[in-house]
């Protein structure tokens, strides 16, 4: 059989990004910016170009068999061992590309949203230092996340998940000169350390339980191991592999890198932080659902933690100042959306939301990233205010997005957005109605947002005042193909109730499903469809309310918001605060750890230095005085005694032997005069 | 004349005459190639040089041979009086006994040694001891200094210089001065043309033997003042200066005879007569060529600022014509004498292109450092040279046992030199340039 | 004609000179000069006998006495310069141990 | 001819052996080499006087012009005017005169003894009017392989002349 060429050459996809990264990071320096720009740009747009190719021969292939990898070459070679069953089973990786509905939707997704911000940031960094660097940077992570989801199996999902990781550190301290940005990039870096630590314990259960890390043989796997719903092992594999998502994905407990991580470029913020990298951990998630499925508690787990972060997350962002800060917690809270879809079972709403959150959110970010240009790097939005009419495309696509966030019918986010709700509805009132009221939140917080930036009065510094203006083409472009596809977005998927289709949510139920295809949810039945369209004016009403507060707080009454913080002056310092969630890690984990390093650092200077080393050394030269007697006075002795002796035997010989070569020569002439006299009295005899 | 002579003594009387000869003129000549000097220098820096003392300063080396004899004879207090007065005579004498074996026309010649060329080669290597023996006897650093440079640089040039002259006596087969000259007529072409590297490495070297510019370290003025000839003055110095003019002439007269056919008239073996005479049309070209410098200088005459000068100008044209008289009335006497005179003519000129050649190098190239005149020598020349000889070998070998021609089967040996060169060459500069920039 | 016995006597007054030379000069250089005579008064023994059997042989062993000569002359020089840069003495008497 | 030849020869001895002993007995080292290079042009026309041409330019090239170039040139470069102030004889130097003497005695008694006994070819100026082939077949004939020996004794003796002469670290 001909095999499509996209599909066949699905790893080019990858491969793409990682040479313009390694020509950006060895030779990038000696490189003009507009070379740098076409160069980097253009890789992601080929990457781009084959992911539509493969996306659309993966979806001419029959609905069922939408399946399709590539090896590469074998990476880890069979490796016998035992399971913890007693199995003997191989461990096999090999970089193996593996393309099906999920990640066909991810690659779409990472290079499409990828290229438009290196297009945007083409204009965003243009005057900015080290060029060739961010650019390097950027490639390496598009590599780094194209490996993570096209990754057939756990070894090589972690080399892109730690790859993507190490690009997060390097872009959030791109101004490494920055105290505050290295120290946020070290701390995104440590905090998903231990993300990281337990993703790696989940993978090695994963092995030792199931016997493979392929993500195609775990469903086989658990069909031939015959788990049972509710097995111990899978919902530990699950929780471990959770806390792997938590930290790349920031939740609660793992999330306070990541607002932190703003300290980052804008379009790095938008990239990694909003878009792709952040939901790494629900693409995971989504990925290994069929262990979820098997493990209940682990899925509510994950949709609990879900609920709470977004909730959590809101309510920090509402008093947030900051307008990166605010659109951080957002992510933040966001995310606990997805999760909290996973958690209820509704993967494909989950991934769903995940694209539609990677338009709109980084629709926010590019936007906000504009407003910041506009005003010479200016993010506190009560320096801001009456910006509509100076940046108009700016505000448009700003407000598009954020109508998006807010769920307004018909934008992306109330489409995906309802589907979780609805979904949530169904298993658990308390998780709807957390989330539901995380929507009305939102709602407020994003127009809060909007108004305090664009309308009301100008609270601009003067100086800043004269330099605003419209950003480049470059900037513009992006933001408006993005806004087209917050608005649209969520028409792939249009429910069903009115009168759509879920194309998108079909589409992606093979990879949810294929893991026990007799476990899948039944489609909601007519009963049900009466409750979803109350479900769904309900919270478009609350959003409605969310967006009148905000206009009536932020536009109308623009004293209030001081008063009613000075009125819960407490609670409003406690949120400002961030629930002191960060002293409270220095406290309990920072500063214990720094304790340990200063223990161990005294167990080392006077025990390990002290006793061991020193006292070696001590022994040593004991050991050495030792021998140094015996040497001069025994070893010694008797050499000189010898030559002593020797000295005395030759006393006649030296005599003769002065040293001098004039009496050697001398004796030389005496041995002549010898042998002639000698010659002379044969010759006489001779004669005679 | 024969029966004024005893028989016994006939032998010794031409030679004699000729080394009395040899000895007057020399002085002179030498005082003559310095005016010459001077005024190619003065052309070369687009001066006039000197033009005072006779028309064009020809008097001048008269003046200042007069300036010297009659200057105050210094003897340095510490200096060893005995080497101090022995040093200038060794030189001066070994430069003068080098003419008796050289050959300056089929005629002219002291004695014709079967050894001649290593004769010659032997003197003049004495006379570096006028030098070593008067830089040491002077007790002064400068001289020293000088003096060590002096032998250590004709120690090493003379093995190249030696090296570039055994090639040709593969060629030649012979050490006699007249056997080498006859072998390039018999063999059709000079010996500098069929191994231009011999020649070359011998020009090199002989420039670097007689201390000449721009290997003059021995004497080089920015650093050893006057090196060995410091403390010298008056009529020592100019011994030592007639020594080294007197050895110029010798080494142009080695080159001469080895590589640009001695005294054979270019197109030797061209023998087209002029009609109805036994005159060959070359022959005649010496005549006419001194019959110009005569009408020239005459003409130039008239046009001298002062009368003596007008004189003096008439004399020179007067003594050139007496040459082109000579030259001429040479064509109609018996060839012995014919070919000797006009040998001589031609033996002259190519040595005086020869120190033409000196001249130019001197004013054309800046003097080197030691050490790279040291790793010239002995890196570059030797090697070089060395790799002449054994492709001459090959050449003669070529010659004999195939029959290749003369000049055909040097082709293979000078091509294979030139890639050495170019070898060496190229082996050498990043040394060099490493030495330079450690040293400097 | 000259005979041959004279040349021996010359040859034997060098000889002699040499050996006398050798054996009692403190100056190393001079030593080594002095070997210069002696090898000189070898080469005229040679040069002489070459002559009375009227072959060349006595010649060519003249001319490896006169490589030899120079070899030592150079090796010999090289090691007094030598010492002379480490003991700043060319005497013969002050040579007197064999290593420093 | 003949007186020609007798005087030159004595000419040249004498020559020889003033220089050598002046040579042996000079304070001044330069003086000493200066001596030596007469004794040493005196042995070449003594050469000469035995027909043997190739060896007088050889002993003239060679000896004076190069190996005396050497000497004088260690000789400048070790020159010490302590060593002028020096003792110059040995503490040995009377022994070692009375038995080179004596040795001297020995080879004159022999010498003596067979005087007359060897006589020169009359006028053998005809047998080598050229010296120099004759050399130079022998030295490559007969003599070859103790000629390439001489030139690996000369190439050894000049690495070693370089080795010794080379100024070490330290």
């Amino acid at each position: 059989m001909n095999t499509p060429y996209f599909l066949e050459h699905i790893w080019l996809i990858p491969l793409f990004p990682l040479l313009t990264a390694a020509v950006m990071l060895f030779y990038g320096r000696k490189l003009a910016n507009n070379i740098v720009s076409y160069l980097c740009a253009g890789s992601v747009f080929v990457s781009f170009i084959f992911s539509v190719g493969a996306f659309f021969q993966l979806v001419a292939m029959p609905q069922g068999e939408r399946f399709f990898t590539k090896l590469l070459f074998e990476w880890v070679p069979a490796v016998p061992y035992h399971m913890f069953d007693g199995r003997l089973a191989q461990f096999v990786a090999g970089w193996e590309f593996q393309i099906d509905p999920l990640s066909a939707v991810m690659i779409l997704v990472v290079t499409g949203v990828g290229f438009l911000i290196h297009v945007y940031s083409t204009g965003y960094m243009a005057l900015e230092g080290g060029y060739y660097r961010f650019f390097g940077y950027l490639n390496l992570f598009m590599f780094a996340m194209l490996i993570l989801v096209l990754a057939n199996n756990f070894l090589m999902m972690f080399v892109g998940w730690e790859g993507v990781g190490t690009c997060s550190y390097l872009l959030i301290g791109f101004y490494f000169h920055r105290k505050s940005a290295s120290d946020a990039g070290k701390k995104a870096f440590i905090v998903n350390r231990v993300g990281d630590a337990g993703f790696l314990l989940g993978i090695f259960l994963c092995s030792a339980v199931l016997g493979t890390v392929r993500f195609s043989d775990i469903g086989p796997a658990l069909h031939a191991g015959n788990f049972q719903k509710g097995d111990p092992w899978l919902t530990a594999i699950a929780l471990l592999l959770f806390v792997g998502a938590a930290g790349k994905s920031a939740q609660i407990p793992l999330y306070v890198w990541l607002p932190d991580a703003m300290e980052g470029p804008t379009p790095v913020s938008a990239l990694i932080h909003a878009a792709t990298m952040v939901t790494a951990g629900v693409y995971m998630v989504t990925r290994t659902n069929a262990i979820y499925q098997l493990a209940p508690k682990a899925m509510y787990v994950v949709a609990l933690v879900g609920a709470i972060t977004a909730l959590f997350a809101a309510t920090i962002g509402v008093v947030q100042n900051d307008i990166k800060k605010v659109l951080a917690y957002s992510t933040v809270s966001q995310l606990g959306y997805m999760f909290l879809a996973c958690g209820v079972g509704a993967f494909t709403a989950g991934i769903f939301h995940l694209m539609t959150h990677a338009f709109f959110k980084g629709l926010l970010f590019l936007a906000a990233g504009s407003v910041i240009h506009a005003l010479s790097g200016e993010q506190d939005m009560r320096k801001m205010g009456a910006l509509s009419k100076r940046i108009p495309v700016t505000y448009w696509t700003m407000l598009i997005a954020t109508l998006a966030i807010a769920g307004i019918f018909p934008f992306a986010g109330f489409v995906s957005k309802d589907l979780i709700l609805g979904k949530a509805y169904e298993q658990d009132v308390l998780l709807w109605a957390i989330g539901y009221f995380t929507a009305g939140m939102t709602a407020f917080y994003m127009f809060r947002l909007v108004f305090m930036t664009f309308h009301g009065t100008s609270r601009v510094d003067h100086e800043v005042e004269h330099h605003i203006h419209e950003s480049p083409k470059a900037m513009l472009v992006p933001l408006v193909i993005l806004a087209g596809l917050s608005i649209v977005g969520g028409l792939v998927s249009w429910p069903e109730i009115l009168g759509g289709n879920s194309h998108f949510v079909h589409f992606l139920e093979p990879v949810v499903g294929m893991a026990h295809q007799s476990r899948i949810e039944p489609l909601k039945g007519p009963s049900s469809r009466i409750g979803e369209i109350n479900l769904m004016l309900m919270s478009e009403g609350l959003v409605v309310l969310g967006i009148l507060f905000a206009w009536y707080l932020y536009i109308k009454r623009t004293e209030l918001p001081a008063k009613i913080a000075k009125g819960l002056n407490g609670f409003y310092e406690l949120v400002y605060h961030k629930y002191y969630v960060d002293e409270l890690y220095d406290a309990l984990f920072v500063n214990r750890a720094k304790d340990l390093g200063l223990a161990l650092g005294w167990f080392d200077t006077n025990v390990i230095n002290g006793v061991g080393v020193d006292g070696a050394g001590w022994l040593t030269r004991f050991v050495s005085r030792a021998s140094m007697w015996w040497d001069t006075w025994i070893v010694d002795g008797s050499v000189k005694l010898g030559a002593r002796i020797v000295w005395v035997l030759s006393l006649p010989v030296r005599l003769i032997q002065d040293g001098l070569v004039q009496s050697y020569m001398l004796f030389i002439v005496i041995g002549l005069i010898g042998f002639l006299g000698y010659y002379f009295y044969l010759a006489h005899h001779a004669v005679h | 004349m024969g029966h004024l002579i005893p028989p016994s003594i006939m032998p010794f009387v031409l030679p004699v005459l000729y080394a009395v000869v040899i000895v007057a003129v020399l002085p002179l000549l030498a005082g003559y190639i310095v005016l010459m000097e001077r005024k190619v220098m003065a052309d070369m820096q687009a001066r006039l040089g000197p033009m005072r003392v006779g028309p064009h300063g020809l008097l001048q080396p008269i003046a200042d041979a007069v300036k010297l004899l009659l200057k105050e004879d210094i003897i340095p207090d510490k200096a060893d009086r005995l080497m101090f007065w022995f040093a200038p005579l060794v030189s001066v004498t070994m430069a003068l006994l080098a003419y008796s074996a050289l050959a300056i026309g089929p005629a002219f010649q002291i004695a014709d040694l079967n050894i001649g060329l290593l004769f010659i080669l032997a003197i003049s290597s004495l006379g570096i001891y006028g030098i070593v023996l008067g830089g040491w006897a002077s007790n002064s650093h400068y001289s020293l200094l000088g003096a060590l440079r002096s032998a250590a640089q004709l120690v090493s040039y003379e093995t190249a210089a030696g090296l570039g002259l055994i090639s040709v006596l593969l060629l030649a087969g012979s050490l006699s001065m007249k056997d080498i000259v006859q072998a390039q007529l018999d063999q059709g072409v000079w010996f500098g043309f069929s191994v231009p590297f011999g020649f070359f490495i011998y020009l090199v070297g002989s420039i670097a033997e007689t201390n000449r510019a721009p290997f003059d370290l021995p004497e080089a003025e920015s650093e050893l003042v006057a090196g060995y000839m410091t403390e010298y003055s008056g009529f020592r110095w100019s011994l030592y200066f007639l020594a080294e003019y007197a050895n110029m002439i010798i080494v142009a007269g080695i080159a001469t005879t080895l590589f640009l056919g001695g005294w054979l008239r270019p197109g030797a073996r061209y023998h087209e007569h002029i009609p109805g005479t036994g005159i060959e049309w070359l022959d005649a070209l010496p005549a006419l060529l001194t019959l110009g410098v005569a009408l020239y200088s005459l003409k130039l005459a008239p046009t001298q600022p002062v009368k003596i000068q007008k004189i003096v100008m008439v004399l020179v044209a007067v003594l050139c014509l007496g040459v082109a008289c000579v030259l001429a009335g040479a064509l109609f006497a018996p060839p012995a004498v014919m070919q000797g005179i006009h040998g001589a003519f031609w033996f002259m000129a190519k040595v005086f292109a020869y120190i033409y050649a000196f001249l130019w190098i001197r004013f054309t190239f800046p003097r080197y450092r030691f050490d790279q005149l040291m790793r010239l020598g002995w890196r570059f020349l030797i090697p070089l040279a060395l790799v002449n000889v054994i492709g001459v070998g090959v050449a003669i070998v070529l010659r004999q046992q195939f029959a290749w021609g003369p000049i055909v089967s040097l082709i293979p040996t000078t091509l294979a030199t030139l890639g050495v060169a170019m070898l060496l060459a190229k082996d050498d500069a990043p040394v060099a340039e490493a030495q330079t920039a450690a040293g400097e | 004609m000259i005979p041959v016995d004279d040349y021996l006597f010359l040859s034997l007054a060098l000889f002699t000179i040499g050996v006398i030379g050798v054996l009692t000069r403190r100056n190393v250089i001079i030593m080594l000069m002095s070997i210069e005579l002696i090898l000189n008064a070898v080469n005229i023994n040679l040069m002489v006998f070459s002559r009375m059997w009227g072959t060349v042989d006595g010649q060519v062993f003249a001319i490896f006495i006169i490589t030899d000569a120079a070899a030592e002359a150079a090796v010999g020089l090289g090691i007094i310069l030598a010492f002379f840069h480490n003991r700043e003495t060319v005497l013969a008497d002050e040579m007197d141990i064999m290593k420093w | 001819m003949q007186t020609l030849n007798q005087a030159l020869f004595i000419f040249f001895a004498v020559l020889a052996v003033a220089s050598a002993i002046l040579m042996v007995t000079r304070r001044n080292i330069v003086h000493g080499a200066v001596f030596l290079i007469t004794t040493l042009l005196s042995t070449a026309g003594i050469f000469l006087l035995l027909q043997a041409e190739f060896l007088f330019i050889v002993q003239v090239i060679l000896y004076v012009g190069g190996i005396m170039v050497l000497f004088v040139f260690v000789i400048m470069l070790v020159n010490l005017d302590v060593s002028m102030r020096q003792v110059q004889f040995n503490r040995q130097w009377f022994v070692a005169g009375a038995l080179a003497l004596v040795l001297a005695g020995q080879f004159l008694f022999a010498i003596w003894v067979g005087r007359g006994a060897l006589r020169l070819p009359a006028m053998a100026s005809e047998i080598s009017p050229k010296n120099t082939e004759a050399v130079a077949d022998a030295l490559f004939s007969h003599y070859m392989l103790p000629f390439e020996i001489a030139s690996i004794l000369l190439l050894v003796a000049m690495i070693g002349a370089v080795v010794m002469a080379k100024r070490r670290a330290g």
